[in-house]
């Protein structure tokens, strides 16, 4: 599946966009974060204040307990600040 | 109903995408139209420019399924978003909404509720030039308690 | 602030008077215009034209005294209305209410809350020509019962 | 003093405005009102529908209750139906 970061999340990632294959206990957005924050340091500073990030799966808002199966594309962000 | 939803980097013209909406017709009876402008101030310290930062595909998404809910919730003639996306310095546009209705307490309440849910919900990002460097500003907590007064009761805060 | 009230038959430039308040400043965050337009139909009878009688004098204090009580409610850094008075045809612009300010909510309420005043306050009475000869307007209680939400506590219903 | 006359008002008494010089125990509003509605069938049928007409003193608005005492101008009209 494609991650794609933005704003603060994508600096601290150091990337904007990338593919990944998580193992299959991954089976959340919030498990995907953790698995994430464990892939080295610049993840684990990306995703330190994992309560403050949102995520969206192919475009659409999610809540961290969302399963990820299915995805084609999940995004990570800090709250929106548009308008 | 016309809806026209678009992200651009480049300037809008507010007059003339409100005149877009109403021009020829006779039904509508109230036009609202927002201009959100960058400051050179924010929250205490200068910005001398800023640069949004947005998700191509899912802002203009979920932009227009805003759009579709505030065409649930009022009887809405005609909407229109703009988005800018880029750097932008103050005085420049940033984001134009224009409403319109046969009533005027629609067209108010539908540009006040598209607003609230740009400010909160659509994948947008400034990150401020500021005196001492640059920075991302944070979500205000204002703006979520504005956006969740739609949340209670379509259209609640309406009448 | 800068405030700009008139009263005047000729037609407006809504664009025109939104550039005016924010043009070259950069403390503006907000503007809010406000264009009311004749419409060709009105409680369930066509409406070919209408003309609008005011009471010269009275009407431009009577929209100063909400202007000024708008700037008591709000932090605004502008406002203009324009009401026009004479023939109208279906289409035409009426009524023009610009608000600005540093945050959207304040620009929004502030807008509304003229609106409503001049509704159920300013001395203006409308004739419409129907089908069936010419007919006074009648108010409208939707009027007097949104007029009456800024009174029970100043800027309520912007929070 | 001078009153004047709006829409439906103006129309029914037949003049937007005029002069008058009510007797002294005609001391508010509502007096007032009274006093015209007795000058004649144009102003019978004019404020037939007293409590719908609305009042002004000096281009401020007043309830019927308001003395008109030192008044220059007193205008009568309809509910207003502006914006």
């Amino acid at each position: 599946m494609k991650l794609l970061y933005f704003a603060w999340v994508r600096e601290r990632v150091g990337k904007a966009e990338e593919e990944i294959a998580p193992p299959a206990d991954v089976a959340t957005v919030a498990d995907l974060m953790t698995w994430l924050a464990g892939r080295g340091e610049e993840y684990a500073h990306a995703f330190e204040k994992r309560k403050v990030i949102r995520a969206a799966i192919d475009r659409v808002h999610v809540k961290p307990d969302t399963a990820i199966s299915g995805a084609r594309e999940i995004a990570f962000f800090p709250p929106m600040t548009g308008g | 109903m016309i809806t026209t939803i678009r992200l651009q980097s480049e300037d809008f013209d507010a007059a003339a995408e409100a005149a877009k909406l109403s021009h020829g017709r006779t039904d509508i009876g109230a036009v609202v139209t927002f201009t959100g402008i960058c400051r050179d101030h924010e929250g205490g310290h200068g910005v001398s420019a800023m640069t949004l930062e947005h998700y191509p595909g899912m802002a203009e998404d979920e932009i227009a399924r805003h759009v579709e809910d505030a065409k649930r919730r009022w009887p809405l003639l005609g909407a229109t978003v703009i988005h800018r996306y880029g750097r932008m310095q103050p005085g420049d546009n940033i984001v134009l909404v224009v409403t319109a209705s046969a009533h005027r307490q629609a067209a108010f309440a539908a540009a006040d509720f598209l607003m609230d849910y740009l400010k909160t919900r659509a994948p947008f990002w400034k990150l401020e030039e500021r005196p001492d460097g640059t920075g991302w500003v944070e979500a205000k907590e204002t703006d979520d308690s504005a956006a969740a007064r739609w949340q209670a009761k379509p259209g609640a805060a309406a009448e």
